[in-house]
């Protein structure tokens, strides 16, 4: 079997979830012919027929209230958003409708829409391509927040997300779209929703992240072990909600917590999971919470974005500081 | 120079403010039984407005829209719409709701700060209320795609004040029924009010009716003091939206003889004396005038069927009074399909404290 | 001098600085002749005139947007967002604009516009009125976020945040808008935008809160001190950026840190003061911080509002346990 | 039924495909100065965006958008505009920007990645690029606002593609400069394509123009690939916009001769063909063909003119290569005003970083 990548993984999970489900349906800009501009749903358009895959016009407010609309009479909608710096138009749709449907009507309606959207930075794209705010995401209740950082995990995730009855945003780390390969069985076999991932048991240090940064941090540690530093790393993957118990859990065996994300630190994802490790596992706690983030600053354009991106090297730092808290 | 394409605007009216005919009368209309059905669903509505304005003072209900000199757009809608369409109101919409199934307490409970108001017991796939002004043409695009992807023959009515066409979501709602050609009705309840903002300060548009031709079907104005026009253009509308896939967009021309809600004060902004000059076209006096003058109507069954309604009204009151309280963790059994484990603690403490709090 | 409620604080400051600098405009939905639904534009365009207090058509993105292009040649605009819950259209222009303008055309045009709005719950307002989701404008670098708790600190606040050439997002807590009344010299004075303000001097415990919450937070330490538990009430005021060296001096004199928010908990705004406090406060930490917050639900409709909304009593229940902690 | 309001949409045209004259020819255009200076922009525009392109292939630029085929629209915008007045681009106006002083060296280095490429050594307040699509309508409207406020006589004027007319700001913003009377001129560069969808599935509006009828105010067609017909129509309608306070919108009517971005294979949904056939509308050659059959042009002149215009496009390159590496630090220093306290310690700890990282 041939090995995939994170987008064909995600494109063969879509073409799989529309032949078995003839509620799904896909649409964002430039998603049929064009096969999205990052080929996540190439040959859909020629699979399913038009009425099925759907290039909507420019505006992404209308992709997502029309979402919610298609929604309450039982169709799957799974949306694409071009970036996720153009998702913005759609916040009022998200967190006023999608996210309340089922609560406002006391279950008569629901919305189980899938909002798909490539994010963050490191792929030379103009500005206002390269954004991280799941944060936002995050705080809305009602809402389920999910990033793969696998090819593998890029397939079950989205399949659970289709076939999960709630409003799902499905954010794909587009710098590990083409990142790395692995052979992904087409087996129609959907992950948990609810659950962390544990890429790698160690005993020293417990690394958590999720997206994108999986990349630097399995570098991270993979270089610490060298010295000798054991590291426990989770991939968060649900972000909502989350799943703090396997976070504990690890901390409790480790003693020691460090969360790497590329958003801006200032009320990003890491800051509620270290509130929630501070507040229930501070008896664990060998040394103070780490949070290895994005500067609070706009994500820059192009030239600067390696610099804004956290590095292997800021990790490992991090990792050795904790390591030397007496 | 060259003109490449021209439109028109026409303006819909059956019955004028001296309730004498100005075109040709529908056949629903030469039913006397019919114009009473729309007739009474006015006077219920008129008649619910008044009582529900009334709870708000004794704080039994929160905010309340009022549909007053509005009747005959919601009562013509819900008399247009099939079974099978869908429904997509804004705010203002009692009087269509009504027809469409949903109880008087169900209003009440809604706007008594209950959710359980939008559940309906009718069921049915109608949408709530919505608040945030505009979302919901986007919704009403949304639901027709579903028919048209599933070769379903039925339409979706949405409704927006005259305030609402100002929002982005109006517009690109029209854009996609236009280029996608789905079956929905855009109606514009134009009351020359949003709040305090009037019609001439929304828009420089001269009707907002034109405002289809941005996306390419066509709009037409409607009177609607007149409920016999606004009905029969509404049937026609969701006719063509089933059978030809077109959208229609309709503005129904009416004014709001209320304050925006029981919140606002309308004194502070609108001119002296304008609601009384308004006052003389208003939808139910107008109808009252055409069928009494047929001879369809009298004084007496008037009064019948005023009282009739009102003792409706009365026994709403009480069933909203009789409805059980509700459990404060219905918060969380609403929020997902099944509540994640991430949050049972905090419906645990929830449960937990409401029982301290009443113990 | 007659004592004022903080909408009529915030009318003042608004008069008084639209009197002192001819570049301030004030626009929004009915807040020229109507003179805002809340009442804090009331006599505006009396004295000030129809080209600088503008009623706007219905649409938030554009009265985002405008003020944007307004603000870009030199003017001062204050837009009114209705509610905190129709504020979600604008996020993109918020966001993707207002925030990175100075950023983008590195100090060639800039932003200085201020986005007031009512938030929070308790009002019996009808659905989607209720929200406070500061936490989403806390996470976007390049705004500021700023939440008055008294008349004089919204009138000392909302002059600074005119004058400031940043954007602000000042967030008006409209439980309690008419709540207390106070003395609130016009001197024009402004508060500063960058410190939190310590509203209780204590020893045992430290709360740290901000808007409504204060209510509740200063009720709760007044019961608390007549157990002899003396608290320290903080009201972070500005929410971004944060002064975490009051908040954290303060944790560092009593040891006990609880932070109190209406908010939503997840990623709200108190996982990130629990975050820093986490990580540079350990050491003076003798009870694991805990966090009084919203559930992780919709802001029900006014029937169960008051559930919601975390009470005097959640707040002495949960100092009592932080304070038991051995 | 009655009608209440009529529209018509015009299109105008000067110079045909042939380079014939088809309706009256303004005053500038009777001046060969200002012909060949019109001309000398396209030709610029035309020879950078090939150099633009190959410097993507090297990686010495990111993404580029090239303006292959509206090269009209560009050089009559920026030919019509006064210098006080504020330009607002999408992201296609290279040939625009140039006119409004901003070096060729300058948009190297923006598409290079690097946000100085938005400072504009040349000043002024003009915006810089839009990327997210639509919302550059509402910032012109709020230019055109503080104009109005300060009774400033000057105009702004604002860009997007067919694709933008979708978007609700789009429409917001007109609708607003309708009724408040902004003298803003909103242009819409109709390339048939939004990356891959066909303007026929952008919108079913017969033109684009007509969306102006949903403002109130009125909207014309250009023919884009005559930019003697653009020049004239926009420099009108900003006089307009400073005279009349009367907002304007402009569809010009081109096609997109290249791949949306150096990003995109158009040969993925193009139909084959269509540019070939679209390829006889091309600005360029009309005007030379006008300009020749007039014998105010010449083969050599045109050759001269190319070669000047590559060897400033040739020089920029190099001045782009020269330009001095950016600290990283400036993502901090133009976030606020003042830097607050709470993020120096993160500035600090990246100037530390980047030490570390070339040492
Ligand atoms: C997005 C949004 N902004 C503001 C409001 C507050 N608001 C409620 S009703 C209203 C006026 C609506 O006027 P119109 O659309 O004409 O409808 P009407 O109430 O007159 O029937 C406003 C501004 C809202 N509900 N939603
Ligand atoms: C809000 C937003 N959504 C999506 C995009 C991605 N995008 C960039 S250009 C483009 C197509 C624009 O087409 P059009 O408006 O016709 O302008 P053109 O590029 O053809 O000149 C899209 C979808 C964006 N930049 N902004
Ligand atoms: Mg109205
Ligand atoms: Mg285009």
């Amino acid at each position: 079997m041939a090995e995939i990548t994170l987008v064909e993984a995600i494109n063969q999970a879509l073409a799989f979830e529309m032949q078995a489900d003839p509620n799904v349906v896909v649409l964002g800009e430039d998603i049929a012919k064009n096969g999205g501009v990052f080929r996540a749903t190439v040959g859909l358009l020629d699979k399913f027929g038009p009425e099925r895959v759907r290039d909507t016009p420019l505006a992404e407010s209308m992709i997502a209230g029309l979402s919610i609309g298609m929604a309450s009479q039982g169709l799957k909608p799974v949306a694409e958003f071009q970036f996720m710096g153009f998702i913005y138009p759609a916040l009022d749709q998200i967190i006023n409708h999608a996210s309340r449907m089922r609560h406002r009507t006391r279950g008569r309606l629901s919305c189980g829409v899938v909002f798909r959207t490539p994010f963050g930075a490191g792929i030379h794209a103009p500005e206002h391509h390269s954004e991280s705010t799941e944060a936002i995401f995050a705080h809305i209740p009602g809402l389920r927040v999910v990033v793969p950082s696998s090819p593998a995990r890029a397939y079950g995730l989205l399949l659970a997300s289709i076939r999960n009855p709630d409003p799902v945003i499905f954010l794909e780390p587009s710098r590990l779209y083409r990142w790395a390969k692995q052979v992904v069985p087409n087996d129609g076999k959907a992950l948990p929703l609810d659950k962390c991932f544990t890429l790698q048991v160690g005993m020293d240090i417990t690394l958590v992240t999720w997206g994108a940064m999986v990349k630097e941090t399995l570098a991270a540690a993979n270089r610490l072990a060298k010295d000798g530093i054991s590291c426990e790393i989770i991939d968060v993957a649900t972000i909502k909600p989350l799943d703090i118990e396997t976070i504990l859990a690890s901390v409790e065996k480790t003693g020691r917590c460090i969360i790497i994300h590329e958003a801006a630190r200032t009320c990003g994802v890491g800051a509620e999971i270290a509130a929630q490790v501070a507040e229930r596992g501070l008896m664990f706690l060998q040394a103070p919470i780490q949070r290895v983030t994005g500067y609070d600053t706009i994500v820059p354009y192009a030239r600067l974005e390696k610099i804004y991106i956290p590095s292997e090297n800021q990790i490992i730092e991090t990792v050795n500081k904790v390591m030397e808290f007496a | 120079m060259k003109i490449v394409a021209h439109f028109e605007i026409p303006y819909y009216q059956i019955v004028n403010e001296e309730g004498k005919i100005t075109s040709d009368v529908p056949e629903f209309a030469k039913d006397p039984d019919h114009l009473i059905r729309l007739y009474r669903v006015m006077i219920l509505n008129r008649l619910f407005d008044l009582k529900a304005i009334a709870l708000t003072r004794t704080g039994k209900l929160g905010t309340y829209p009022s549909a007053r000199g509005q009747e005959a757009v919601f009562a013509g809608m819900g008399d247009a719409i099939e079974k099978e369409d869908i429904f997509v109101p804004y705010y203002r919409d009692v009087g269509t709701l009504i027809q469409r199934g949903v109880k008087l307490k169900e209003i009440l409970l809604y706007w008594g700060g209950d959710e359980r108001g939008n559940a309906f017991e009718c069921g049915g796939k109608d949408f709530p209320y919505s608040v945030p002004i505009g979302t919901q043409m986007l919704h009403a695009a949304g639901i027709a795609t579903a028919f048209r992807i599933r070769g379903e023959k039925r339409a979706v009515l949405v409704t927006c004040g005259d305030g609402g066409t100002s929002q982005g979501d109006f517009y690109e709602a029209m854009n996609v029924a236009g280029v996608w050609k789905l079956p929905v009705v855009f109606v514009i309840c134009n009351n020359q009010w949003a709040i305090s903002v009037p019609r001439s300060q929304q828009t420089a548009s001269q009707t907002l009716a034109q405002k289809a031709i941005a996306a390419g079907f066509s709009g037409e104005q409607v009177d609607g003091n007149d409920v016999i026009a606004v009905r029969e253009r509404i049937f026609l509308a969701l006719k063509n939206a089933r059978e030809k896939n077109e959208p229609t967009l309709l503005e129904i021309v009416s004014y709001r003889h209320a304050d925006h809600t029981t919140a606002d004060d309308a004194s502070r902004y609108e001119p002296k004396n304008q609601r009384e000059l308004e006052w003389k076209n208003e939808p139910i006096a107008r109808l009252y005038t055409y069928m009494t003058n047929l001879g369809m109507w009298s004084k007496e069954k008037d009064q019948a069927l005023n009282e009739e309604c009102a003792a409706l009204v009365e026994q709403s009151v009480q069933d909203y009074a009789s409805i059980p309280s509700v459990s404060p963790e219905v918060m969380f059994d609403y929020l997902y399909a099944v509540l994640p484990e991430a949050y049972k603690e905090q419906r645990d403490m929830l449960i937990k404290r409401g029982e301290s709090a009443h113990g």
